[in-house]
């Protein structure tokens, strides 16, 4: 039955250098419509390198890419750039967010193809038209907000309409889930499933393993840039993917003690952000807890964080060990309160900059000699976080532009972890990194949290606060609905508060 | 045209000011040098819109101006070229500078400051050097085709104020490069690529050529605008014809509301923003300040009009904030 | 550390005057000379084609190399000094401050010959100024007007105020205008309005050298006072565009114009009728003097200097009657210094 | 260093063009008077450069150069102040104007480009209104201050050669400026805001703080390069002195391998970019090309320079694209 699916693309023998790094080498696969393929591997394995190939974004340096016609039958083509790519019926969403934000948001979904008479745009139609697309995705909003003041999960979403919308043969997703919470991914999940019916080839990247496993039909695993097992539904298991994309099978880390009897170090009292909900948050996290942040999209966590760690104004009163933080980031971050932001490529990262440097940039201040930096001592710092946080390549000097999303997301965390914070706040802490990173960050945010820090941290990711949280708090319409500890705590327990529903019901679930 | 709204408020108050304190202000024949000359910097200053909204910057538009204003009567009157010859010529030469600056930005990634810079130098050598720093005029002549700038269209029911010509291109090229970028499929396209160049080039969009074209433009209209000037002026001298001019159009581009992050633009803003300076400088003289003080005037005046506007703007937002959370409970 | 001390005027002139009369017995071959104006202007342009054809003449003979400094005090400075450094043999330069530009004069003076021309400058160790005086020329221009215009409102255009020569030039004016008894040492304070003899001179107005700006101001001057008499334009663009703004508002014959310099097109309004004459100097014998002079003194010749040191070319006024034929002249001239080149 | 090997290589190749073409050229006195003019100008150089790598501009710095060079001689001469009293308020003056840019940008958010322009107009209006557009010079007075600039040291062995005082601030001034952006906390800080100002926020970065300071610095040394103009020319006018130093500066600095965008400097390239620009313009003269060609001269040399440059890097990058990818495994 399986073969009865036509192949719409496939690459033979491809390859892709820089400068310093094989990112990719000799790559086959092939797509099939009807057929959803899953790519899975370690973080800076290529699977990004490889879907951009796939799409003509970027250019292989060996090998040859083959498009199906209309008839079926496959030609060797170049693609250069998105427009071919969108003549041959193919659509890719990045992994990192890429809307103008100037644009609302039908004007992004259509963007580069514009309903038009002469040159001259059909904004109504436009609109009427990207309404139905966003309702497809699941996000009701008006077609004419400004992308701008989106956050991260619905630009995401907004994005995957956009590709959604061009109806291309072959549908490209590089870890559209990241930063989505259940009940959106559940929605993704399910428009994969429909667009296979309609004969789609859907092609994406996670690094949640279920989600490969609840959907896929075939995966590609790839290591270190090369395609170690191409699997078909049936043959796979979680086990045997963890081995092949990693090498060695996982560890759980056991369950951390609670230490109810620490004093408290964060004291949020009647926090009010800058945003137009204007509801008072109050929470304390004790030293050495390991509390997460549970909602929905949208439910206010982001600017919770923002506003305790002073990058946003807000009322009420934010206290660390007893004394008021006052000021702003600047002050707060010398009395040792970090945040890792969620959006990294816009408020965590210096991307032109070196590894090095983002690596370094916190510890630099509080290390330095007068004022002057301690340069062997940086060197040394770096290249124990470089090795201690696994980033890949493991090149200081490298551009961190060039690094895999996931290696991203280990530099932001890396540049805390390395000046021990008293209280460390992060924003999904793990988007986009993969399954074996992630634990190794968990151990290092618990390895925080014994020497007596306090941590407090948002997830979209229902499995991660379970995982890592000693105590979760769930967020709804921008007030805390509902605590939960994390040993009676369950998906759907989180889920009922999440959505609006009291917490003493949830508990019971 | 919410952005336009702070150079309106400023145009106003300045107008106010101008109405009671400048001599004859209000008078019909200073209405129309007024317009001319509005019309004439706006040329430049739209030119100047078009790059700033991909994020770039041209200040090769003074020396633009220069080269194709001395072409026109070297071209006229020392080569004794036909008018219908000269003028495409010159049109042509413009735009192939603009050309030549956004294959450099596009192709070759130089940065457009630095291009444009050079430009500046270079345009305003060649132009000195073709003349050998001799100032180049109509010696008279030729008034046939000056009337492009200089005709003037009585209206019926009023004696001294006549339209001058020149306001046709102005309200042309406004009308067409605000509809251009507000209701075209390539105006949002360079809207977009100023803002996210990358977003934009992943959506298909062809950045590099649009942002070329803007180059083009902006030369075309500098070197355009550089014609009429020559025309209303009669002549001029190539070592500081158009000095400047790229500061005032990039002002009044900024002061009408665009960003130089790029991605925003207000045409209605561009042409307050023009009208603004123009005003100004006619009010200094007509309200009787040395010309020794103009500068300092002009800098000022800007300066506190636009930090007053964002103060307001700021205190609009905060009311809007409080009214919003009352209103949304 | 020892900070260049200048020797004074003197010393450096007796040491001008040493080279010249080694030259005497051993005259430099073929000796190269430079001009260097105080900015860039028509008037320089037809100096340079002065200079240019003294270079290529039979009798004279010797390299030329003609400067236009575009940015000020500055940039006048730098050519100088690299001009010096290049070991050129003389110098004829329009200084912009002379009083204020001693030490570059004195550093040329030292390695070179110095002459002046245009504008003087006397406390430096020049050999002789070629020119006219300015307030004198200012004067010209200033009687012109009275005898066109008897009485009213005046306005004064001017590129800029900050340099001797215009200073000199627009005191020349008012002095003349008024029928003052000449005094070159008087000031007017350009800000205040003179009322006196029947003439009231509401202003002077400058714009550094911006035609769209110069012009701009015409017509707001002619704006705010609808019965201005008469302008004058003391630079010659500014001349040339009081011309343009009188035909494009039609007020030939109502506003009257002394112009100065030689604009073409304040020589046809001259020829038409409606602009009262213009005091016009003689760029081309600056440049051509210049050249002959220091010419004369590489051959270690000091005789064409006179015993003031003022080679004078004095400006001449051009009215409907002599227009015709001045400008024909001028037209051989220029053109015969674009040939040259 | 990576950054401005570029520059070096366009520096070096005008340099042998020079030595062979320019008369005179390696003459110790031609050599000194380069050494003079290119320490005077890197100090608004390397003032500039503090500013662009906060991905800001400064346009005022030709008038902030006019306003202190003018206001040295008018405190001095005009009203009879010591030096003792003028230079540090003429500094502070300076210092004054850079903190007003610095709050104007950071807490009102206004664009620097505006606020600089309006800087632009308004200190050299100030000049030209408080000096009634009278040039200033000091009348052969206070030479023992002017050595500050004019002093010249002997070098041993060297007889035409001496060198030029105003070479020790800039040798101070780039190491300083060097060391700080290098080593400093803060300097790396402000390299960080320049790159991405909202994720040096995040960090803990003072960004406010150190945008502010650098516009300061920027401001301080342009006017202390004013005031050392000034006593190396003696005297100025206030309409033209300055005119375009601001872009000459950032010009050098761009030239350096900054980036308008922010985030880089390199010091050793910035004063190779002051050195290229002042080396160009003496060829021009001592090789004998007429001044009115010097424009378009440097604006085509700098242009083809950068050309070349930018095709030299993208063919050493696509070449160890090829090698360096072999090398890794
Ligand atoms: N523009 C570039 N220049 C240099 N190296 C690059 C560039 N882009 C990617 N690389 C390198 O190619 C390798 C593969 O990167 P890629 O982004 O494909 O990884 P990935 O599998 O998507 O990882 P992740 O799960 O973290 O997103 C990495 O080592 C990365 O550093
Ligand atoms: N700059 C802004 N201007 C106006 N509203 C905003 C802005 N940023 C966020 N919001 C709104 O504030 C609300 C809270 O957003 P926030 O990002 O804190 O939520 P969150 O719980 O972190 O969700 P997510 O999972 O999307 O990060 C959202 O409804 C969002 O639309
Ligand atoms: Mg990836
Ligand atoms: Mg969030």
């Amino acid at each position: 039955m399986r073969s009865e699916h036509p192949t719409l693309l496939r690459v033979c023998g491809v390859g892709r250098r820089y400068a310093g790094v094989t990112a990719l080498a000799e790559i086959d696969v092939e797509v099939r419509g009807g057929e959803v393929l899953a790519i899975v591997g370690e973080n800076g394995a290529g699977k990004s390198t490889l879907l951009k190939i796939l799409s003509g974004v970027v250019q292989p340096s060996e090998g040859r890419l083959e498009v199906a016609d209309a008839k079926g039958a496959l030609h060797a083509v170049e693609l250069d750039g998105a427009r071919d790519a969108t003549r041959a019926g193919i659509a890719l969403v990045h992994q990192e967010l890429n809307l103008a934000e100037n644009l609302d948001v039908a004007g992004s979904i259509f963007l580069g193809r514009e309903p038009s008479r002469f040159g001259w745009l059909d904004r109504t139609r436009m609109r009427d038209e990207a309404r139905q697309w966003l309702t497809r995705v699941g996000l009701s909003i008006d077609p004419s907000t400004l992308c701008g003041t989106l956050p991260i999960a619905q630009r995401q979403l907004v994005e995957i309409a956009k590709a959604l919308s061009t109806q291309s043969r072959v549908v490209i997703l590089d870890e559209p889930t990241s930063s989505l919470t259940a009940r959106e991914t559940d929605r993704l999940l399910e428009i994969m499933d429909e667009l296979r019916r309609d004969g789609v080839a859907v092609v994406f990247v996670s690094h949640h393993l279920d989600e490969v496993l609840r959907i896929a039909d075939s995966v590609v695993v790839l290591r270190d840039g090369r395609k170690t097992g191409e699997l078909k539904r049936g043959a796979f298991d979680r086990a045997l993917l963890e081995q092949l994309m990693v090498g060695r099978s996982l560890a759980t880390a056991e369950r951390r003690e609670r230490r109810e009897s620490a004093q408290v170090r964060l004291a949020v009292d009647g926090v009010v952000g800058a945003h137009r909900r204007r509801r008072a948050v109050s929470l304390q996290v004790r030293a050495g807890e390991i509390v997460g942040l549970a909602g929905l999209v949208g439910a206010g966590r982001t600017e919770l964080l923002e506003a305790i760690a002073g990058v946003t104004r807000h009322e009420g009163r934010v206290q660390l060990d007893g004394a008021e933080l006052v000021g702003d980031a600047f002050a707060r971050v010398r009395r040792g309160v970090s945040v890792v932001p969620e959006d990294r490529a816009r408020h965590g990262l210096f991307l032109e900059d070196p590894v090095a440097m983002n690596l370094s940039l916190a510890w630099i201040d509080r290390n330095s000699r007068s004022r002057l930096v301690d340069t062997r001592g940086e060197t040394g710092l770096v290249g124990r976080l470089v090795a201690r946080m696994q980033l890949r390549p493991a090149q200081p000097s490298r551009r961190v532009q060039t690094l895999s999303g996931g290696n991203q997301q280990k530099a932001v965390i890396g540049r805390w972890l390395a000046v021990d914070p008293s209280v460390l706040l992060l924003d999904e802490p793990t988007r986009g990194v993969d399954v074996g990173a992630r634990a190794e960050i968990h151990a290092e945010v618990r390895r925080l949290a014994d020497t007596g820090s306090a941590v407090l941290f948002a997830s979209s990711e229902l499995e991660e606060v379970l995982l890592l949280a000693d105590r979760i708090l769930v967020m709804h319409e921008g007030a805390i609905v509902g605590e939960l500890l994390a040993h009676e705590a369950t998906e759907l327990a989180i889920m009922h508060l999440a959505t609006g529903g009291r917490a003493v019901e949830g508990t019971h679930a | 045209m919410k952005r336009a709204l702070g150079i309106i408020g400023i145009f106003v108050v300045i107008l106010i000011y101008s109405a009671f304190f400048a001599e004859n202000f209000l008078s019909g024949i200073n209405l129309m040098q007024l317009t001319t000359r509005t019309a004439l910097y706006s040329i430049l200053a739209l030119g100047a819109t078009l790059v700033i909204v991909t994020g770039g910057i041209d200040l090769s538009i003074g020396s633009v101006v220069c080269l194709s204003g001395i072409m026109t009567p070297w071209l006229l009157i020392e080569k004794e070229w036909t008018p219908w010859q000269a003028i495409p010529t010159v049109l042509a030469i413009a735009a192939f500078i603009g050309l030549c600056h956004g294959l450099l930005i596009t192709r070759l990634k130089l940065q457009p400051f630095l291009v444009t810079l050079c430009g500046l130098l270079l345009y305003r050598g060649i132009a000195r050097w073709m003349t050998g720093d001799q100032s180049q005029g109509f010696a008279g002549e030729f008034d046939d085709v000056r009337a492009i700038a200089l005709a003037k269209f009585t209206i019926p029911g009023l004696t001294d104020y006549r339209l001058p010509a020149t306001v046709i291109p102005m309200v042309v090229l406004a009308t067409v490069i605000g509809l251009f970028l507000s209701r075209t499929v390539w105006g949002r396209w360079l809207l977009a690529t100023g803002r996210n160049e990358s977003a934009a080039r992943y959506s298909g969009v062809p950045t590099a050529r649009l942002i070329t074209l803007s180059y083009v433009a902006c030369s075309l209209l500098a070197g355009f605008g550089g014609m009429l000037f020559i025309f209303d002026i009669g002549s001029a001298q190539p070592s500081d014809f158009g000095n400047f001019y790229e500061l005032y159009a990039i002002a009044a581009a900024v002061l009408g509301g665009c960003s130089l992050r790029g991605g925003e633009a207000s045409i209605v803003g561009v042409l307050f923003g023009v009208a603004t300076l123009r005003v100004l400088q006619n009010t200094i003289t007509l309200a009787g300040f040395s010309s020794q003080i103009e500068f300092a005037v002009v800098g000022a005046v800007l300066l506190i009009g636009v930090a007053a506007d964002e103060l307001i703007r700021r205190f609009a937002a905060r009311r809007l904030e409080r009214v919003g959370a009352a209103a949304s409970h | 550390a020892s900070s260049a001390t200048n020797p004074v005027a003197g010393d450096l002139i007796a040491l001008q005057k040493e080279r010249i009369a080694a030259y005497k017995a051993a005259p430099k071959k073929r000796p190269h000379v430079a001009f260097v104006s105080n900015g860039v202007a028509d008037f320089w342009t037809i100096a340079k084609a002065g200079a240019i054809a003294a270079g290529k003449s039979k009798e004279i003979d010797c390299d030329v190399t003609v400067e236009f400094p575009g940015g000020g005090l500055g940039d006048q400075k730098r050519m100088l000094e690299d001009l010096v450094i290049k070991g050129i043999d003389g110098i004829s330069v329009s200084p912009i401050d002379p009083t204020n530009q001693a030490e570059v004069l004195s550093m040329v003076a030292e390695k070179a010959l110095l002459i002046t021309n245009d504008s003087d400058a006397p406390k430096a160790p020049r050999l002789c100024y070629i020119g006219m005086d300015n307030y004198d020329a200012g004067l010209l221009c200033g009687k012109l007007g009275r005898e066109g215009c008897k009485g009213g409102k005046v306005a004064i255009f001017i590129g800029r105020l900050e340099q001797d020569n215009a200073k000199r030039r627009r005191q020349g004016f008012i002095d003349g205008l008024l029928g003052r008894t000449p005094d070159a040492t008087r000031y007017d304070e350009p800000n205040t309005v003179i009322n006196e003899a029947g003439y009231t001179i509401v202003g002077t107005w400058t714009d550094s050298f911006d035609r769209a700006k110069a012009k701009a101001n015409i017509e707001d001057v002619m704006i705010k006072n609808p019965d201005l008499a008469l302008v004058t334009g003391l630079f010659e663009y500014n001349s040339t565009l009081a011309v343009e703004v009188i035909k494009q508002n039609n007020k030939q014959g109502k506003v009257q114009l002394a112009a100065f310099d030689e604009g073409a097109d304040v020589i046809a309004a001259i020829k038409e009728g409606f602009v009262l004459g213009t005091v016009v100097q003689d760029p081309y014998g600056y440049g051509f003097e210049s050249v002959k002079v220091l010419n004369a003194f590489c051959k270690g010749d000091m005789s064409l200097v006179p015993a003031n040191g003022i080679i004078s070319i004095p400006a001449k006024v051009i009215k409907k009657e002599n227009a015709e034929a001045f400008w024909k002249d001028l037209k051989a001239k220029i053109k015969a210094g674009k040939d040259a080149k």
